[in-house]
Formats: structure tokens, sequence, C-alpha cells
């Protein structure tokens, strides 16, 4: 066996072309920060230096290939060849059946590398500032850089198998992350319960992918046509009916969104993610916000053929309806919660969930184009915003209530600064990134053939989103200083990466202006111009009016209620001033957790409770009512042997004695008896063998 | 009778005296001789039938051969330890004393 | 095609070399007798063409397994069991044990004995050949070995170690 | 003429062979090679044993034996028969069989090495295939026969002797066998013929010996150590440090027996360096070009004689190592040097040709060995001895 295994060569069909194309070494991407992680699991606890050093090098050099990656898929873009290349090997085998693990390189993976990279790399060197000072040091990095190596493995797997093995790697180190501090229980709580929470969407992401290999009998996506997002197989898919009259097509596509919606938050399963704040701010920034919830977004547009498959009423699919409809009402519903927190982390968090619903949405209503571009655009100003945060609460010396806070402008101008910067893009200011990527979601909306409600929810979203995000900032920065203490700027290094966020959380929209949509054009792999006409096209300017006045609106109202005045800190807020059995509610977050608690939790408790019932007196009361028969049984006995059988049963009791002794003497702990025993054994399996087998 | 088969005996035999010295010996080193002896009878066998059989370029047997004793040596090496090891527990390495090995 | 002469001296050194391995009552003189045997068996490897594991037969179990026993023996002096017996008191068990296994086996050998292969090829080995085998074909088994020695190594010294004192 | 004189001993065989009949030739061509090697090696012996006594004489300041025949060279056949005629004591509660056999043990297998030794061109007893791999059979098979004179002499000092020396053999033989592997990476045979066929070229009149090489030239260095020890010579004279264990495993040896063993070891010297000559010295080669008239087996021969003059020199030279000092030294210093050294091989082997492997190698070898040696010294493993005194 071993032999076979030596002599068999390992020789994945690699694309054509030499051994090193940028293609055939896609994997050293995420390999390297896992072997970084790998090397400084390895080191002591002091060698802090090096452990950084290994997470920024080797995500640097993942970067610099991303960058190579890209410009390889920009190359054949613009020179109209095919834009999508792949890489596939087979794993095991089973008979016929193989598990295949493999990689793309397509415009979509492309864009998400140079991301998640560029995005990590910066929140890297954003935490080798912020954790300074943090004795667990090299585990944290480890850590880091095998979430980091995880995600870049989600990126680029072309297997839905490897994308899982991948994707459950994201989910233990944002555990590990989440649990950080796992001395604080508030923290190790909410790390058991992203990771449950998560773990329920990815039942159902597994339901699915079993499910899609049982119908396709392939785990690939692409596979030169035998891969399981490529149309003969979606034939297949959509001619197999399921339950409920969904094509299998449907039902795999809405079990596969269930995991997407555990990992990025969606809401049924959204609660985890404001608890996940409790982990170190750099965490939040690259997990929480631009990378690991964008797993889910990023997971759908992967699949988007399957979700698109057999388009029904309206160039819309049952799944992309039910997409499209979790996330508007995800969008809305987080940020109403957002208007009413107090931790400026948690008021980020509840804004993430709710940007992860637009895309949902634009996913759902406008194509992979427009929700991946909302999701790059937000995975910039949202990490910003969360290094921001971070850097206001490192400066504050770790007050994170933003009550307590107030007047840092003066003492933090470029936290303020960048900060400012981040929140006009979140809000979608024109002009900064935001904008041209929620502009984009609403207007698919606005053409979406089904319904228009959730158009005017996304629209009342980007006001809520305006006015707390307002809220926050003239509660962090405006008004007279509220912190006991003199808050002072972070150091450079954590300064740095917020400049360059900034910059582009200002600048990166103009990549998919309605004028020159190169972003969409580039996913689609479709060529596209400069031409402003564009905006004279029906209903774009008049849109683009309306969700700008929405967002000044917000501004202006969240100014007028919290910026011009400066309230103090244990004031009630202005809103609980004016309608205050609202303000409880969403100050609860809808008593969603209350909920779970009640119902699920509940119900498990229920049912322990009931077992341990049962064990205490049912089974329990049988074992104590044998025993008792066998004691009753026993004093008869001694009463017996007392009076009359005495003699006889000595007697009997010297047999048992001598046969036990006689047993016991098999298992007499001599090493040599036992052997003997096996020789007779082997004598005797020989003889059979010789005697009955021996003539086959 | 071929020499295929009288190498066989030979190694039978050999063994059979191992199993017997493993099994009726009280001191724990001989035991281990005894093993040896057995460990040795199949290499025999291994060469005899590399050295017989239908393709020897293959040189399975003898990889086999040359294999088990490298792991033989290690065998000795490791059984010896616990031997001594034994001994310094309970002065002795008479099996027949060493009964602690039940439940 | 019978059996050369020197095969039957070889065997015969083997066997009796064997048997005095377990039966002589000096333990030092079982060592003894167990190199013979050792080195009969050696010889016969060499009988078989098979040079490479002959002399790998006498540089290991000649060189260094008998040397190991009789070092064991010697650290575990003392132990000599002049007075009783030095088979086991059950020791009519193991023999027929061992006699039963040897029945077995020579009835199996002889009943295969008609279709053993009568005449075969002198295989031509150089020790080239093998250290290409075992590099190539056989290189995981070989690394394996590796690790199994280092392993049985210091798990050998760690076990006949004292607690405080060095290695053995 | 010169090569007849180059081939003497081959064609004085086939001339003596010749007047038997034809299909005992074989056989009387092995007999009488083995007939000459056991011929020669004890005159060696007797040579090597007066040069020993008048060498370590002067350098101890004293004349050495001069008395026997002029300037004394006829004291070993003195010795010789003092040997034969001594009576031969046998302790009352020794192991008699044992006792008896360990010295014949010994000679045996001692010899049994020289068959695969080249000791000039063509002329090597068997040229076997795995010829290293047996001359290493049989010079582990040496160990047995000291622990059975230990064993079975009765005696505390014997006892103790045997087991030093076991202890060391083992350990150095381990460190032989490294160093020795090296030139098998790179000649790939195991066959000594070959071996030195490998090393018989020159450039600029200068051999290709393997000692030349940065490997080489550790693989010799390490080699010659362990091969001290293996031969329990000074300063790796444990086992028999007339001071401690009165002589060690052979103390309860007298006359004949003990002139066997006395044979045994300095034949095994012998066997040893003609090793160790035909690893990395080129064996039966010249040392310049314009040499190679002079017949091959002088030179081995002179390399031989060379070899013992350098471990007289070293005996009369070093002073005596510690037990754990010794196993130290070999298991902390020369083992992990030697695997290092096959690195360098390696290295050598895949480098190609050009001047760049001689530095990467050299710088290697010598940066481990100051490195290692400044290890050592501040772990004190190799370091000075400290004296303790009494206060």
């Amino acid at each position: 066996m071993l032999m076979q295994e030596a002599g068999a060569p390992f020789n994945p069909q690699f694309a054509d072309g030499p051994l090193f194309t940028i293609v055939n070494l896609l994997w050293l991407i995420p390999a390297l920060p896992m072997l970084a992680a790998g090397l400084s699991a390895l080191l002591k606890q002091p060698r802090r230096k090096l452990s950084s050093s290994l997470a920024v090098g080797s995500l640097s050099i993942s970067l610099l290939l991303s960058l190579i990656a890209f410009g390889h898929v920009l190359s054949a873009w613009s020179a109209g060849a095919p834009t999508r290349e792949v890489v596939n090997l087979t794993w095991l085998q089973f008979g016929s059946t193989n598990v295949d693990l493999g990689w793309v390189l397509d415009p979509l993976s492309a864009v998400m590398l140079v991301m998640v990279s560029f995005v990590g790399l910066l929140i890297f060197i954003y935490s080798t500032g912020y954790m300074e000072h943090d004795e667990n040091y090299t585990r944290f990095f480890c850590f880091l850089s095998l979430f980091a190596g995880a995600m870049l493995g989600v990126v680029i797997s072309n297997s839905i198998l490897l994308l899982f093995m991948c994707w459950e790697i994201v989910g233990l180190t944002s555990y590990l992350l989440i649990g950080f501090w796992y001395h604080k229980p508030s923290a190790a709580a909410a790390a058991k319960k992203a990771f449950v929470t998560t773990r329920v969407g990815d039942i159902f992401f597994l339901l699915g992918i079993v499910w899609l290999f049982a119908q396709t009998s392939t785990l690939l996506f692409y596979n030169s046509g035998a891969g399981s997002l490529e149309p003969n197989a979606l034939q297949r898919l959509l001619a197999q009916p399921a339950a409920l009259g969904l094509t299998a097509a449907g039902a795999i596509g809405l079990l596969i969104f269930a995991g997407a919606a555990g990992k990025s938050g969606q809401l049924p399963l959204h609660v985890w993610l404001p608890d996940a704040m409790e982990g170190p701010t750099p965490v939040s920034a690259l997990i929480h916000a631009a990378t690991m919830v964008a797993a889910g977004v990023y997971l759908i547009a992967r699949v988007y053929p399957l979700m698109q498959a057999g388009a029904l009423t309206g160039g819309s699919t049952a799944s992309l309806t039910v997409v499209t409809w979790v996330g508007a009402s995800t969008a809305l519903f987080a940020a109403l919660i957002a208007v009413a927190q107090d931790d400026i982390k948690r008021i980020l968090a509840y804004s993430t969930v709710s940007q992860l619903g637009y895309m949902m949405a634009g996913l759902g209503m406008g194509g992979v184009a427009v929700g991946m571009f909302h999701l790059i655009t937000h995975a910039f100003f949202k990490a910003l915003l969360f290094m921001g945060a971070g850097s206001v609460i490192h400066g504050c010396h770790e007050e994170q209530d933003i009550r307590n806070m107030g007047g840092l402008k003066s003492d933090m101008p470029w936290t303020f600064a960048t900060y400012a910067a981040g929140m006009l893009a979140l809000t979608g200011v024109p002009i900064f990134a935001g904008f041209w990527s929620k502009d984009g979601i609403l207007e698919a909306a606005s053409h979406w053939g089904v319904a228009k409600t959730p158009y005017y929810i996304l629209v009342l979203g980007a006001l809520l989103t305006a006015f707390y995000m307002t809220r926050q900032v003239s509660y962090v920065f405006f008004g007279n200083s509220r912190s006991q203490g003199h808050a002072q700027e972070s150091p450079r290094v954590m300064l740095a990466p917020l400049v360059i966020l900034a910059i582009f959380a200002v600048t990166l929209g103009f990549l998919g202006t309605p004028a020159w949509p190169w972003f969409q054009a580039f996913l689609n792999s479709t060529p596209t111009s400069v031409d402003f006409a564009r905006f004279g096209e029906a209903g774009l300017l008049p849109l683009m009016l309306t969700s700008s006045l929405v967002v000044l609106a917000g501004i202006g109202l969240g100014w007028w209620l919290y910026g011009s005045k400066s309230p103090a800190a244990n004031d009630p807020d202005a809103l609980e001033k004016s309608a205050k059995p609202a303000w409880i509610v969403l100050r609860n977050k809808f008593y969603i957790d209350e909920l779970y608690g009640a119902t699920l939790v509940a119900f498990f408790w229920f049912w322990a409770r009931v077992a341990d019932w049962l064990d205490r007196h049912i089974w329990g009361g049988i074992v104590a009512l044998v025993s008792a028969l066998f004691n009753a049984f026993a004093r008869f006995n001694r009463f017996l042997d007392a009076n009359w059988v005495d003699g006889g049963f000595d007697k009997g009791c010297e047999e048992l004695y001598s046969g036990g002794g006689l047993l016991a003497r098999v298992q007499n702990g001599r090493v040599q008896t036992y052997l003997r025993l096996l020789a007779l054994a082997v004598v005797v399996l020989a003889a059979i063998l010789l005697i009955w087998g021996g003539r086959a | 009778m071929t020499p295929l088969a009288a190498y066989l005996m030979v190694a039978a035999i050999l063994f059979a005296i191992g199993l017997a010295g493993a099994l009726t010996r009280r001191n724990a080193i001989l035991v281990l001789i005894g093993i040896e002896l057995m460990l040795n009878a199949a290499n025999l066998n291994l060469v005899a039938f590399w050295h017989y059989g239908p393709n020897p370029g293959a040189l399975t047997g003898m990889m086999f051969a040359i294999f088990s004793i490298a792991v033989a040596a290690a065998e000795a090496a490791v059984g010896l330890g616990l031997v001594i090891s034994i001994y310094r527990h309970t002065r002795t390495t008479d099996l027949d004393q060493i009964n602690r090995m039940k439940g | 095609m019978t059996v050369s002469i020197p095969f039957y001296i070889l065997s015969a050194i083997t066997l009796l070399g064997g048997l005095a391995a377990v039966t002589l009552r000096n333990t030092v003189h079982c060592a003894l007798a167990l190199t013979a045997a050792f080195a009969g068996l050696a010889m016969l490897f060499l009988q078989l063409d098979a040079q490479f594991a002959g002399f790998a037969q006498i540089l290991i179990y000649i060189g260094a397994v008998a040397i190991l026993v009789v070092f064991a023996i010697l650290l575990t002096r003392n132990a000599e069991l002049e007075a009783t017996s030095v088979f086991s008191r059950t020791w009519i068990a193991g023999l027929a044990i061992a006699a039963a296994v040897f029945t077995v086996l020579g009835w199996a050998i002889m009943q295969t004995a008609s279709r053993l292969p009568e005449a075969w090829p002198t295989p031509q080995v150089t020790v080239r050949d093998i250290g290409n085998a075992l590099m190539s074909r056989y290189i995981l088994p070989l690394e394996i070995v590796a690790l199994l020695l280092t392993a049985a190594l210091i798990g050998a010294v760690i076990v006949a170690m004292h607690e405080k004192e060095g290695t053995k | 003429m010169i090569e007849k004189l180059d081939q003497i001993f081959l064609l004085l065989r086939t001339w003596l062979v010749g007047f038997l009949p034809a299909r005992w030739q074989a056989a009387a061509g092995v007999v009488l090679g083995v007939v000459a090697i056991i011929g020669t090696y004890p005159a060696l012996f007797a040579l090597g044993t007066v040069m020993e006594r008048k060498g370590l004489g002067r350098m101890q300041n004293r004349l050495g034996p001069n008395r026997v025949g002029p300037f004394g060279i006829l004291q070993p056949v003195a010795d010789g028969i003092k040997a034969l005629v001594k009576e031969d004591v046998i302790p009352s509660r020794a192991d008699k069989a044992v006792h008896f056999l360990a010295p014949l043990l010994l000679v045996v297998v001692v010899f049994m090495g020289f068959a695969v030794l080249p000791m000039g061109r063509n002329m090597v007893l068997v040229d076997l295939d795995a010829g290293l791999l047996f001359f290493f059979a049989m010079g582990a098979s040496t160990e047995l026969s000291v622990f059975m004179a230990g064993w079975s002499s009765r005696n505390k000092y014997s006892l103790l002797g045997a087991m030093r020396a076991i202890a060391q053999m083992i350990s150095y033989e381990v460190v032989l066998l490294m160093s020795s592997l090296a030139v098998v990476m790179i000649s790939g045979t195991l066959s000594l013929p070959d071996i030195v066929d490998k090393q018989n070229r020159y450039t600029y009149g200068l051999p290709h010996w393997y000692a030349f090489t940065p490997w080489g030239f550790a693989g010799l260095v390490m080699f010659s150590i362990a091969a001290m020890a293996e031969t329990n010579r000074s300063p790796f004279d444990l086992p028999e440090g007339e001071s401690e264990l009165v002589a060690g495993y052979f103390t309860e040896y007298s006359g004949f027996k003990f002139a066997l063993f006395f044979l045994g070891e300095y034949v095994g010297m012998f066997s040893i360096a003609g090793l160790g000559a035909t690893l990395f010295l080129g064996g039966w080669t010249a040392p310049f070009e314009f040499l190679t008239w002079v017949p091959s087996w002088m030179w081995f021969f002179g390399k031989l004689m060379v070899a013992m003059c350098i471990f007289i020199w070293i005996r009369g030279t070093l002073p005596r190592l510690r037990q754990d000092q010794l196993m130290n030294f070999a298991w902390k210093f020369v083992l992990p040097m030697t695997l290092l050294n096959l690195l360098v091989a390696a290295l050598w082997r895949f480098l190609g040709h050009g001047w760049l492997r001689w530095v990467i190698c050299w710088v290697i070898v010598l940066g481990a060995y100051v490195l290692m040696a400044q290890i050592g010294m501040r772990k004190r493993n190799l370091g000075p001895r400290r004296y303790r005194y009494a206060e």
C-alpha cells in the first residue's frame, strides 16, 4: 500500500502553458498566511516582533501575488480573452467518484483577492500598534494570519468542498478571535454565541453541498463544462423538482443562502454579530466588517448562476426573491436598532449588518456586479470606521460608550478627519464611495420587477443610516468633552492605515459610476467606456437626487437632534425624550435575543430538565428497585443457609471459588500465558485455513 | 525436497524453537531472545521466497527482510529497555514472579 | 534439484545455535549461542545470493542486538535463578503449543511442497540496485523506518534511564 | 618489467597454481591469498611492535629494546618464543570454553576484514559488491569477542574493561560508518576496489584523493579519531588503562592467548588503517603522477606504515580521556560533525564543478567546527577538565 502511495505521482491537471503562471501559483496566496500562522503558532510568547513580521510579511507577499493575478485577469479582459481560468486536482478517489479540489481565477475572485489581502494587510499593520501591550501578541497574529489564509482560500476555491473547509476555518478563527480575551466572560459568551449561530446556517449550507454533489456528482464550480455552475449541470438541476414547487436549483440555492445568512448576519441569524464586538477592535474591523461577513455575500455571488438559473417572474427566481427580501428587511431592521445604541462599536456593528443587507438586496435585484461593488466599497470604509473607532477607544483609554466621549475633533484631528471621510462614505454623500455603490443598489431596486417595497425600505434605511452615523459622530467628536482624562492621538502606525483607507473611501466609488461602470463591466467581463450621457438615462438622475436628498435629510436631522446642542453624559437621549416606547424597543434590539432565549434556549433547557428528571426518578427508581430485590433475595439466602443448607452452601461456594480460580488462571498476568493463548489461536486458525481454505 | 521447501522447513523449525523458548523460559531476556529467533525465521522465509520467487528483480522480499531487520533492531532496543526498567522496579526478571499484568 | 552441502551445514549451525540459545542454563551462553544462530542465518542469506541482507544481518544482529542482549543480561544480573529450574512451571504447555505450531507449519509446507517452483533464475542484484530501489520505490517505508528507529532510540533511552543518572 | 613488478604477487600465484589440476586452481588461488595475508600481517605486526617500543622509548627519552639482535630488531622473535613457552593460566572459576574462544574469534574476524581490502592493483582477495559493508560487519563482530574475553574470565577488571571497550567501540563505530558514508555517497559504490579506481586520476600531477576535498578531509579526520577509538589506542585506551584496570579485558590472559589478543589488536589497527587509506587516501594509488611507476602495493603498505607511525606518535603524545569525556566527545561532537559532513558531501555532489562548491563546502565544514567547539566549550562538555581539590 505504502509502495503504491510512494509510486503514485501527484499531478494536478494544471492550466495550459508553463507551470509557473500566476494561475498555477494561485494556491500560494492562501498558503503563505497559513504557513505563517503555523510558524508563529510554534513561536514562544516573547518572540513578538518575529510573529508580527511573519504575519505582515506573508500577507504582503499574498497581496503582491493577488495584484499580479488581478493584472493578469485585467489584461485578459482588455484583450477580450476568456477571463476565467481554473486549476483542478483530485484529492481523494472512492471508486468512481472523485473528490476534487481546485482554484479559480476570474474577475470576481481577483477583485476579492485584492480587497481582502489589501484591507487585511492594513489591519495587520494597524494591529501591530493596537495590540502592542497585549501579552498574547503572538497568538493574536497566529490567529489573524490563519484567518487571512482561510478567507483567501474561500475566495479562490473552485470546489465547493474546499470552499466549505476554508469557510469552517474562517468560522473557527472568528470564534478564536472573538474570544481572544477569553478571561472576560462576556467575550467567551460572545464567541460561543457566534460559533453556534453560524453553525445553524452552516448545517443548511452543508445540506446544500451534499444535495448539490448528489445531483451533479461533482464538487467543482467550473470544470470545462462538467462543473456544477455550468449550463448542462444547471439544466439537470432545473429539471429536477424538489418540494414546494421549487426546483432542485432553487432549493439548493436557498440552503446555501442559509449558510451565507449565518455568516454575514442576515435577519434571523444576525444576533451574533453585534456581540462579536467583544473581540479586539482590529478583529472587529477585519472579520466583522471587511472580510468574513462579506464571505456570505461573496458565496452568493460565487454561486450566482445557480441562484439565477431558470429566472421566473420579472427576471428573478424564488431564491433571489428570498435573498432580496431578507436583505432589505435586514437593512432596515439593523439600521433601526443602530439608532438607539450607545456603544461606538455596536453602532458600527449594526450598521455593518444593515449594509450587508444592502449587499444581499443588491445581489438579489441587481446581480453580482451591484452587490459586489457595494461589498468592496463597504469593506474599505467600514474597516476605516472600525479602525477609527479603535483609535478613538485607544485614545479614550478603552472607553466605548459614546456618551462619555465628545469634543475629540480637536484632540485627535487625524482620527476625526479620516473617520468623517468614512462616515460620509457610509452615509452615501455624493461623490463619496458609498454613494455610488448604494446608488447602484437603489437603482436596481427601483427597476425590480417583483415588487417596489424593497426600494422604499432601502431608501428609509439610507435615511436612518445617515441619521445614526451623524448621531454617533456628533456624540464622539463634537460638543464639549465628557470624558474623564485627556484623550491623545494614536501612534503613527495606527494612523497610516486610516489615512490610506480614507483615500480609498473617498475615491473608490469612481470605479463604478453610471458614467463609467468599469467595475460592473469588469465583473461581467464585458467591454465598457466613459460616457456621461448615461446620466441622462430614464430615472437615474432623479434617483440620485432623491437618495442624496434623503441622506442630507438624515444628516440634518441627526445634527439638529445631537450635533447642535451637546448633551451631557447622563441626560436622556434626544429620541428617548420624544418617542419613549419606540426608543425602548430599539434600545433592546427588538428583543430578538430575549425572543431566542424564551423560545429556542428554553426549549432545549426544558428537554434537558426532562431528561434529568427521567434519570433521577424513573431509571434511578428502577435501579433502586432492582437492587432492593437483590438485597431481599440475599437476605433470604442468608436466612436459608443460616438455617438449612449451611454445609451444602459452603461446598457450593468452594466449587464456585475453584471454578473462578480455573477461569482466573487464564488471566494470571503472566506474559507467557497470553503468548501461549495467542500461539494456540494462531495454530487453530492456521489449521482451519489449511483444512478448509487451503483448497481455494 | 526442493530447496525452497528445505529453506522453509528450516525457517519453520527455527520459528518453533524460538516460540518454545519464548513460551517456556522464565527469564524475560530469554523470552526476547526467542522472539528474535522467530523474527529471523520470518526473515529467512522472506529471503527464500524472494530468491525462488518468479521475479527476484523486484527485490520485494529482500527489501521486506531488510526493513524487518531494522525494525527488529528497534524492537530489541525497546524491549530490553523495558526489561531493564522492570528489573529496576521488581528486582527480578523472572516472568513467573512478574504477574502484575492482570485486571 | 536437491539442496547443497553448505546448506545442510549452515542450517545445522543455525538450528543448533537457536536450540542452545533457548535451552542453555547460563543466560550469557544463551546470548552467545544466539549470535551463532544469527551468523548461520547470515550465511544462509549469502547462500540465497542476498549479500546485502546477509551483511546487514551480521552488522545489526551480531554487532548491535547481541551486544544489547548481553548488556541487558549484565545489567539485570543476580537474577541468576541457579537453584530453581530455568523453565517456567508450566513449561509442558508451552512446549506442546510450540510443537503444535511447528506441526501446522510443517504440514503446510509439506502440502504445498509439490507446488513450489523447481527451477528458478539466479537473481543478479547489485547493491546499487538495492540503493536505487530504496531511494525510489521504497522511499516512504525507508523514511518511516528511519522515524521508527529514532523514536525507538529515544524511547529506549528514556525507558531504561534512571530518574537522575544519565543514559545506560 | 615495471608492470611485472607491480603484479608480481599475482604472477607468483598464477605460477604456483599452475602446478595443480585445473579444477582445483580457483580454490587453491583463494587459499594462497589467504595464506599470504595470514603470513604478511603477523610479520608487519612484529615489525610494528618493535617500531612502537623503540619509538615510544625515544619519545620518552629512553632507548627502548636494543639488546636482541642488531638494534634489537629481533626483539619480537624473543617475545614470540616467550609467549609460546609461557604457561597458559586459566582462572579456576573462568568459563573455560568462552575464555578459550574469545581470542580465536577476535583474530579470525580481524583477519577476515582484509579479504576485501585492495592492497594493490588487482590485489584483492574477494571483490565483494558490498565490500565496505562486509568490512564493517567484521569490525562489529570484534566487540563480541571482547565481551566474551571480559566476561568469561570472572574478573572485575576484565568485565569493566570489556564494558568500557564495548561502549566505546559501539559509539565510535557509528562515527566510523557515518564518516565513510560520505565517501560512499560520492563514489556511489560499496566495493573498495571501485572506490580506489574512482580516486585513481590526476590533474596537474596531483591525485584525486578524497582527502583533498572538504568533506573528505573532515571525513578523514573523524575517521582517524574513530579508528583510534575502535582499536582502543591511546588516547582512547581506557579499556586497558593500566593505571585503572590492570589490563582491561585480557587481564586474565597469559601466554599465547595474550599474544593472540595483542596480534588481533595490532592487525585490527592495520586493517582499519588500510580501510582509511583506501577510502580517503586513494588506496594503492601514487601520491604524484610521476611516481606511478612505483609498484602499487608498495604505496599501500607505505601508507599503512605511515599510519602506524602516526598512531604511535599520538600514543606517545596525548593523555588518556575520561570515560564521560569520551562518550560526550563521540555523541555530542563527532557524530553531529559526521552528519553535517554527509550534508556537505551531498552539496558537493549537487553543486556541480567549479570553484563555488569548494568555497561553500569549506566554509560549512570549518564554520561548523568552530561553532560546535565554541558551544562545547561554553557548555563545558568538551572543555578542559576542572580539578576539584578537597579543601
